[in-house]
């Protein structure tokens, strides 16, 4: 086990490192120079070679991105070229929102998805499985920001049963987060549909219904748990997908969430903070992914780490 | 007093703004936004300033001054007293620091071509500028190479403001999260990300001013949500302003419409046409190009939140050439003139164009105009930094303004020049993307720039309006609107309406607003 | 001698079969009007897509509702919505099917070959796809799609390529499932080459999956299409898309709701008419389902 | 019909109290073409305290019927069409689904068919032993684990508070099965079904569960229904026996009755198609060149852990076994599950990694390249335990069969059809079915398309890796039938893998008897059975049921201990088996010192 964390956590390690090669050469290449937007409008050239200089942007590519690493070894995020502040700090400062954010989302991704999924699955065929699973392919396919807006206007603004947007309390989280939960909840509830669909059919199953066990405890404790492993897969993969996603809905709520900040950074080239935030989203994925592997052998004991 | 607050004006109270961009930076070397202008102004003062929501220089930091007779030195008198938020007062060592700061190239000032007037600028680095003296604590002597009419206004900017030496070096390269001035309000919290709070700064040295208690800024809130928030009452003043798919509806209700003011500012949106290239580089094209666009129709589009412009100058600024009807849109003549240009079936060509509302739907609709006459541009819908690359580098043929565009740094004509249409920002990595370069204007322009004397400022304004009109006739640029504001507020806010229209502090002036309760 | 549990199926074409279901034959109804739509937009489109027309916007500069004239409605320029939803169904049509379905195809690509290969070309395989997944998507599409020239053709080729990791994730657990099965044992033993195992014997097992994944895509790829060319890599202006025209106009949701909601119920219904043909079609493929149901 | 004459025998005898009565009992299937019978008219009593065997070959309707007592049949498709199951004063067939659920599991419990699935795989077998307890006792935690402990006990299981905390993977199939009893019988139920309860399990386990059940009858006094298809566990077991042939009831009377005086055409048949042991027709020993020759042969999985994924320990699933296959032979592999019988057919297939030397045709398998590798397949095929798994199910029949010929490049496609139609009728199917798909055979039909496909290279070896196993016995005896005449007619070889010896003394040539990876015991036929030398060859000979009830055999002291681990660390070695011959060939091991 321990043996496992370790090796697991030098792949993450090194999968890190090839992200921020990759991230750093295709900001690299990318047409567009920050020093003249550092510079301003009324700079002369020699003050933007003077500041292309002062930021090691003049040399060779392997050099930038060597002392780019050292730097990140020692902590050191750099400084945002155009907000002058640490990257370290404008993330700190904003990655608690978005974690509580995400986990907020997740659960209600959650919730729902795999309440449909399971509810579908168990009334296979019949006009509420279908309807569920067009209203999984409408969350699919809302807009974020219409949903986001929709719902803000109708649950904050005309119901006012929750603050328009900001942040702080419980009841500045449940919007953003059921919106999130609403819009990823599709792809959960048609994967535990036809995983719960397949967990029905299974012996164990007749089993329970032989031992003259309730409905509700075959599907929750029986069916359940072993219908659910595919779809703990998923988390890993859907932190990804919500990395994508959130900055819609962070601009919305105003959520002061790392989002929002990577939006900025991608239109304005703010190369440390594209660096740093996608070193902290490709974490977070990593992360995602080696808890999913490990929480899905606490659930099926049949999954030996190895 | 050069201005006469509101009588009615009561001191206290609190407003809320919101914007949906995180604020950059405090430090008024460097802070260069629309967003952070009108903070660091609250938090900073300068030597010079304006009279509030006009373009009428008055003194600021700055008692009285004194211009020599050949323009070439600028004697400023200090206020005594006058305190910084840490509690030291402000001297002329303070006035020096600061101006040695913003053109020290480690400082990465954007705004340090601004003082290129300034004796020794050439060599401003650590040793500080020669052309700045301490005569006693509360005077400073300014010494320029070359007379600059508009060297007051250059005092009046963010980028001349004092700061305090010891608050800098303490809090390094922070500075602008820790901003230390003389000004109207303090920072009291930043929240990264969140929220600002300003606070009223009880020493100020202007009596009365400001009315709030404090100033709450909350950040990356959606404009739209801003304004579901203002008509809540949760909010002051959306920085952002009035989102386009509220605009009609803020408009058709007559209880919002009394809420919102509007005002002129001093902004031009314009396309570029890159002379050097073709078929650009022959003037009955952008001649042609001029006649083509239907500015009415785009006005329209923005729902009339601009007027058609005929100049490069907007027409509150000095120097704007009233009467001059511009290049009529005329799509006949516009193609005669292609003919003539060897062109008559026309040509392709991009159109670059950053991609926030309204600008794409703008340029679509330039794009219509032009393939009216037979143009066929292609758009190239990016984000900001992809644009001002492409029109640094020259490689874009044309590019709407929009988003990017000129708002004036100071109420001058000559701002409307330099870098945007003079030879100096036609170079690779420049701001002008027309790559518009004519010696003649330049030297006509210099000749302006150069004409200090207060005295003949009517005669400097003619010579202004000469270069514009002399730009026009070479056509490197369509002058399309120039953009209004609109600025709704809260039913609570008080103060006249040109505070919220302010030309230099955008949304509005904090320093004079305030609260009814 | 004849088992009696063997239920004589009369044999029927897989064609026959799927119009036989009621949904499935909604669904390709759908579809073809969707494509006729897109193949005849010339001929049938009320107006020129692109046409800014002065009767299209109020005075104010508003967007004209539904009416006798414009039968959806016109957008923030004054163009005819549904001409646009006819053109861009082209566009569309382009990504939801070509650039997702290439997605797809990468994806079952790479998923198959690391499930059945468990050696260092599995491994390798599936790191390469952790570092995809870990990798930040829209940045990738903004560079690749700055360093070529943005085009259709490009844009679903990035579309493609930053999408396929989640599909390989999944058909990667699923083809090392199968991989264990008898079935390929025995067909091991026959002495079958490996692309013959993999693509005759695993894939057609993949197939309910690559279909579930393969539906839900249209619309996300039909959206990201939309975010890319907000961001100026996507079709340019004013080529129409039902991503972008929802995207242009997503914050006039309340001040003119059809220039959201139609689009809308376009991309969720070319989402669904896949759904229902690709369920159908699984069953219908799926000789163990012929006689159940 | 014989249901006449049967009914009053049955109902003649003394009758303690019935539990359990069906009567005319109809279930039918809903299929595209209507109704489908699937039960017709079935009738019984259950008395307490008895054992009622159901017996009949497969998909006749046996397990249907068991679930329509329990109200378990997959609903909406298959459902009860007549009849009533009278249990007590209720009709099971008339109750809601909370009534029959008070029922289930209380008083009537069930054990199924096939114990390696039957438990939920992610829960302890405490949590579902405990869980069938508190469903139908109001007992609190403690209690029910208690009463769960004593089960455990009772179907003794060894280290009863150990396997409450343990998963079912970790147990072995005979172990899971008797958690599946001991769950059955935890309350005490007045009716146990068990549906084929040892099917799946090697003969040594069959009867430790077997001799379980019958103690524990005697104590409990439970009624149970034992199905089968194996009349030598009916035989052994049952006190009365219904034979069904496609849904019906051909023939009830007690076992002595049905195994002496057969009435029904049917049972007569059935019994007939029996294997019994001893009674194999002796052969002329095969005295051809050997055709596949193992020396030496070891197959190690390697387990990795630890941080750099080195070896932690190896399975020894294969432990230097040399055997060779001669011409025309029927060489036969018995030996318990797990012991290495199949690992040993995928090294001869060439799909386990081995070291030694596997020769095939004179040629070593080792170090060929690929395409003497495919070359080397084509003389050498295998057909699978489980013919449903070994055919892909989205593919006919007859692109199955023509597979092999395919990937080979033999003959273009008309040929290939032709000959896969050829191949059809050789194994005794209609070549008209060659377009339909494998689930649309029955489990013998399907075992025929493997061994046709299996021929179709006319291969010199075919591997049958426990091929009729799941078959029942009349369709056993006729592909077993068919695998002879196949070789007299060919004149191929087989290995022949199976845990059931009364099938493997019916048609293999030369035995070899494997334990843990090891041969420990090998010779004729003749000499494995008539003169078993190794305790453990003697032991797998005296587990098979005898089907012939006046054979009662003895209880004899079980032991509950495990199947010792081929599990070892890298270094440690089990030890090896020397074998020893005591004449004519007859190799008898005795483990090294
Ligand atoms: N869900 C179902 N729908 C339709 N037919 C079914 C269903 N389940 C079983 N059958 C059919 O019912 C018949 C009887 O099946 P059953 O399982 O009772 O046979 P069995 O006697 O138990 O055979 P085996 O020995 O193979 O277990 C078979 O022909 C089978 O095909
Ligand atoms: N791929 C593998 N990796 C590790 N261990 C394996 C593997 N395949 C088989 N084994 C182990 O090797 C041993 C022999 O397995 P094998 O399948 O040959 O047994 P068998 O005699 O055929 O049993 P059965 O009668 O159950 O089919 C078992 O302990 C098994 O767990
Ligand atoms: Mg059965
Ligand atoms: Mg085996």
């Amino acid at each position: 086990m321990a043996a496992y964390l370790i090796r697991r956590l030098i792949q993450s390690a090194l999968i890190l490192l090839g992200v921020s090669f990759i991230t750093f050469f295709l900001l690299f290449v990318l047409p567009a120079d920050p020093v003249r937007q550092i510079a301003g409008r009324s700079a002369t050239a020699e003050t933007v070679e003077n500041i292309r200089q002062q930021l090691g942007l003049d040399k060779p590519f392997i050099v930038q991105y060597g002392r780019y690493l050292g730097a990140l070894l020692q902590g050191d995020m750099g400084r945002s070229y155009l907000q002058k502040t640490e990257v370290a700090d404008l993330i700190l400062s904003r990655l608690p929102a978005t974690l509580l954010l995400m986990l907020g989302a997740i659960v209600c991704e959650l919730l729902l998805g795999l309440t449909m999924g399971i509810v579908a699955a168990l009334w296979r065929g019949r006009a509420l499985d279908q309807t569920l699973m067009v209203t999984s392919f409408v969350t699919v396919s809302a807009p974020q920001f219409v949903v986001s807006l929709l719902l803000l206007y109708v649950f904050a603004v005309k119901l006012g049963w929750f603050p328009i947007g900001g942040y702080g309390t419980f009841a500045h989280l449940v919007l953003p987060a059921v919106t999130l939960g609403i819009l990823g909840s599709g792809w959960y509830s048609r994967m535990m549909r036809s995983s719960m669909i397949d967990v029905l059919r299974a012996d164990y199953i007749r089993t329970a219904r032989a031992k003259g066990l309730t409905r509700a405890r075959i599907v929750l404790r029986h069916a359940l748990p072993n219908a659910i492993l595919p779809v703990i897969a998923m988390i890993g993969i859907d932190i990804g997908i919500f990395m994508g996603g959130i900055v819609v809905v962070e601009s919305v709520f105003g959520w002061p969430g790392i989002g929002q900040l990577a939006w900025q950074a991608i239109q304005r080239v703010d190369i440390p903070i594209i660096m740093g935030v996608t070193l902290v989203s490709a974490f977070a994925i990593v992360l995602g992914n080696l808890l999913a592997d490990l929480i899905a052998p606490l659930i099926d004991p049949r999954i030996r780490l190895r | 007093q050069d201005y006469t607050p509101d009588p009615a004006a009561k001191p206290g109270g609190s407003i809320t703004v919101t914007y949906k961009d995180d604020v950059a930076t405090l430090d008024p070397a460097i802070g260069y936004d629309w967003q952070n202008w009108s903070m660091i102004k609250s938090l900073f003062d300068g030597l010079m300033d304006y009279v509030p929501g006009t373009t009428t220089l008055r003194p600021g930091l700055a008692e009285s001054y004194e211009i020599s007779e050949d323009g070439l030195t600028y004697t400023f008198r200090l206020r005594a007293g006058v305190k910084f938020h840490n509690g030291r007062e402000m001297t002329a060592e303070d006035v020096k620091y600061s101006l040695d700061r913003v053109t020290n190239p480690e400082t990465q000032s954007p705004g340090a071509g601004f003082f290129s007037a300034i004796a020794g600028f050439e060599n401003a680095g650590p040793g500080g500028l020669s052309g700045v003296e301490v005569v006693d604590p509360l005077t400073v002597k300014i010494t320029l190479s070359r007379p600059d009419a508009t060297f007051l206004h250059v005092m009046a900017l963010n980028f001349a403001s004092v700061v305090p030496k010891e608050a800098v070096d303490e809090a390094g390269a922070d500075f602008g999260k820790k901003p230390v001035g003389t000004g109207a309000f303090k920072l009291a919290e930043w929240t990264l990300g969140q929220r600002l709070v300003f606070e009223k700064n009880a020493d100020y040295w202007r009596p009365g001013v400001p009315f709030l208690d404090s100033v709450v800024f909350e950040v990356g809130q959606e404009p739209v949500v801003a304004l579901l928030r203002l008509q809540n009452g949760e909010v002051d003043v959306p920085g952002d302003g009035i989102p386009p798919a509220k605009f009609t509806e803020v408009m058709g209700d007559p209880a919002q419409a009394a809420r919102v003011v509007v005002g002129g500012q001093l902004h031009t949106g314009y396309i570029t046409l890159n002379v050097t290239i073709p078929p650009f580089d022959k003037l009955e094209v952008r001649k042609a190009v001029n006649m083509a666009i239907n500015k009415d129709r785009i006005v329209q589009i923005i729902n009339g939140r601009a007027v058609p412009a005929t100049q490069p100058l907007p027409p509150s600024m000095p120097g704007y050439t009233e009467g001059y009807a511009g290049y009529p849109y005329d799509p006949e003549g516009a193609k005669a003139l292609l003919a003539e240009a060897g062109l008559a079936d026309g040509f392709e060509t991009e159109l670059y164009v950053m991609n926030t509302d309204p600008n794409p739907r703008i340029a679509q609709a330039i794009q219509q105009d032009l393939a009216a006459i037979g143009i066929k541009a292609n758009i190239q819908n990016l984000a900001q930094a992809n644009v001002i690359e492409a029109g640094g580098a020259g490689t874009a043929p044309m590019i709407w303004s929009g988003g990017m565009a000129w708002i004036a740094d100071f109420p001058d004509p000559s701002n409307f020049y330099g870098p945007i249409l003079g030879c100096a920002g036609a170079v690779d990595g420049g701001w002008n993307w027309s790559k518009f370069c004519d010696p003649v204007l330049d030297a006509k322009a210099a000749e302006a720039d150069s004409m200090a004397d207060p005295a003949k400022a009517e005669e400097r304004l003619k010579l202004w309006s000469d270069v514009y009109m002399g730009v026009m006739e070479q056509a490197p640029w369509v002058p399309v609107f120039n953009e209004e504001r609109y600025t709704i507020k809260s039913e609570r806010m008080g103060g006249e309406d040109a505070l919220y229209v302010d030309p230099v502090s955008i949304p509005v002036n904090y320093d004079y607003v305030w609260v009814k309760e | 001698m004849t088992d009696p549990s063997v239920v004589d199926v009369p044999p029927q074409g897989a064609l026959a079969r799927l119009l036989r279901r009621k949904l499935a034959l909604f669904g390709l109804a759908i579809i073809v009007l969707v494509v006729a739509g897109a193949v005849f937009a010339p001929w049938i489109a009320p107006f020129d897509p692109n046409d800014q027309m002065f009767d299209g916007l109020t005075l104010e500069g508003a967007p004209m509702p539904p009416d006798g004239k414009f039968l959806m409605g016109t957008d923030l320029l004054g163009r005819d919505l549904l001409s646009r939803l006819l053109y861009g169904a082209q566009t569309s049509l382009v990504i939801g099917v070509v650039a997702n379905g290439l997605a797809l195809v990468i994806g079952t690509l790479v998923g198959i070959t690391a499930g059945f290969f468990r050696g260092w070309i599995g491994g390798v395989l599936m790191r390469f796809t952790d570092l995809m997944m870990a990798f930040p998507a829209l940045l990738l599409a903004i560079c690749l799609a700055a360093i070529f020239r943005p085009s259709l053709w490009i844009v679903a080729m990035v579309i493609a390529l930053v999408n396929w990791v989640q599909t390989a994730r999944v058909i990667y657990t699923e083809t090392s499932s199968l991989a264990t099965r008898d079935f390929i044992a025995a067909e091991r033993t026959l002495g079958a080459s490996t692309p013959r195992i993999l693509f005759r014997h695993i894939l057609p097992h993949l197939l309910p999956t690559i279909i579930v994944w393969g539906t839900l895509g249209i619309s996300t790829t039909v959206l990201l299409e939309a975010t890319l060319s907000f961001l100026g890599i996507g079709v340019q202006p004013p080529t129409p898309s039902w991503g972008n025209i929802i995207f242009e106009n997503q914050t006039y949701f309340q001040a003119a709701p059809w220039l959201v909601f139609i689009p809308g119920a376009a991309i969720i219904l070319l989402a669904l008419a896949f759904n229902l043909v690709g369920d159908a079609l699984r069953d219908v493929l799926d000789p163990t389902q012929r006689g159940r149901d | 019909m014989t249901l006449a004459e049967a009914l009053p025998a049955s109902g003649a005898a003394p009758a303690p109290e019935t539990v359990l009565r069906v009567e005319g009992l109809c279930v039918s299937a809903r299929t595209e073409q209507g109704l489908k019978p699937l039960v017709q008219d079935l009738s019984f009593d259950l008395r307490k305290g008895e054992t009622l065997a159901i017996a009949g070959e497969s998909g006749s309707g046996k397990s249907i019927t068991s679930l329509a007592i329990m109200g378990l049949l997959p609903q909406p498709a298959v459902r009860v069409t007549g009849g009533s199951i009278r249990f007590g004063q209720q009709d099971l067939t008339a109750l809601s689904e909370p009534a029959l659920r008070q029922v289930r599991g209380d008083r009537i419990a069930m054990i199924f068919q096939e114990p390696m699935t039957s438990l939920n795989p992610v829960m302890t077998v405490g949590a579902q032993l405990s869980e069938a307890i508190r469903a139908h006792a109001p007992v609190g935690r403690t209690e029910a684990r208690r009463r769960a402990i004593e089960a455990l006990r009772a179907v003794r299981l060894s280290e009863p508070e150990r396997r409450m905390g343990q998963y079912p993977h970790e147990l072995s199939g005979g172990m899971r099965q008797r958690v599946m009893i001991a769950m059955a019988l935890a309350l005490r139920p007045e009716v146990l079904i068990a549906d084929e309860p040892t099917t799946a399990l090697d003969v040594t386990v069959q009867r430790e569960v077997l001799d379980l059940l019958r103690d524990l009858q005697a104590r409990l006094g439970t009624a149970i229904i034992l199905i089968t298809h194996d009349m030598g566990v009916v035989a052994e077991m049952a006190n009365r026996v219904i034979v069904m042939q496609q849904g019906r009831q051909v023939e009830t009377a007690s076992t002595e009755d049905i195994f002496g005086r057969p009435q029904a055409a049917y049972t007569q048949a059935l019994l007939a198609a029996v294997p019994r042991l001893g009674r194999g027709s002796a052969r002329a020993p095969v005295t051809g060149e050997p055709i596949a020759r193992l020396s030496d042969v070891v197959v190690r999985y390697p387990l990795r852990g630890g941080l750099l994924g080195r070896i932690t320990h190896n399975v020894h699933a294969v432990e230097h076994v040399s055997f060779d296959i001669r011409k025309g032979e029927t060489f036969a592999l018995v030996g318990e599950s797990g012991c290495g019988k199949s690992t040993i057919a995928k090294a001869l297939v060439g799909l386990a990694p081995h070291q030694g030397q596997i020769e095939i045709g004179g040629q070593a398998m080792q170090g060929l390249d690929p395409a003497g590798l495919k070359a080397m397949r084509r003389r050498v095929q295998m057909v699978f335990q489980d013919p449903m798994a070994a055919l892909n199910p989205r593919m006919k029949v007859g692109e199955l069969i023509a597979e092999p010929l395919v990937i080979h490049d033999i003959g273009d496609a008309a040929s290939q059809r032709a000959r896969a139609a050829d191949l059809m009728a050789r194994v005794g199917l209609e070549a008209s079915h060659l377009d339909r798909y494998p689930h649309e055979f029955s489990g013998g039909q399907r075992q025929r398309i493997c061994i046709a496909r299996a021929l179709a290279l006319q291969p010199d070896l075919i591997i049958a890796d426990e091929s009729v196993s799941a078959l029942d016995v009349s369709v056993q005896a006729r592909v077993l039938d068919l695998l002879r005449a196949l070789q007299s007619e060919l004149g191929m070889s087989y290995l022949f893998i199976s845990h059931d010896m009364a099938v493997v003394d019916n048609i293999s040539d030369r035995v070899a008897v494997m334990f843990l990876g090891q041969i420990v015991e090998m010779g004729t036929r003749a000499q494995i059975f008539g003169n078993p030398q190794h305790p453990y060859t003697r032991r797998l000979i005296e587990a098979v049921p005898i089907p012939d009830p006046r054979l009662k055999r003895l209880s004899r002291p079980r032991d509950a201990s495990e199947v010792p681990s081929p599990v070892h660390r890298p270094g440690h070695e089990p030890a090896r088996v020397i074998l020893r011959d005591i004449g004519d060939g007859h190799l008898v091991g005795t483990s090294a010192g």
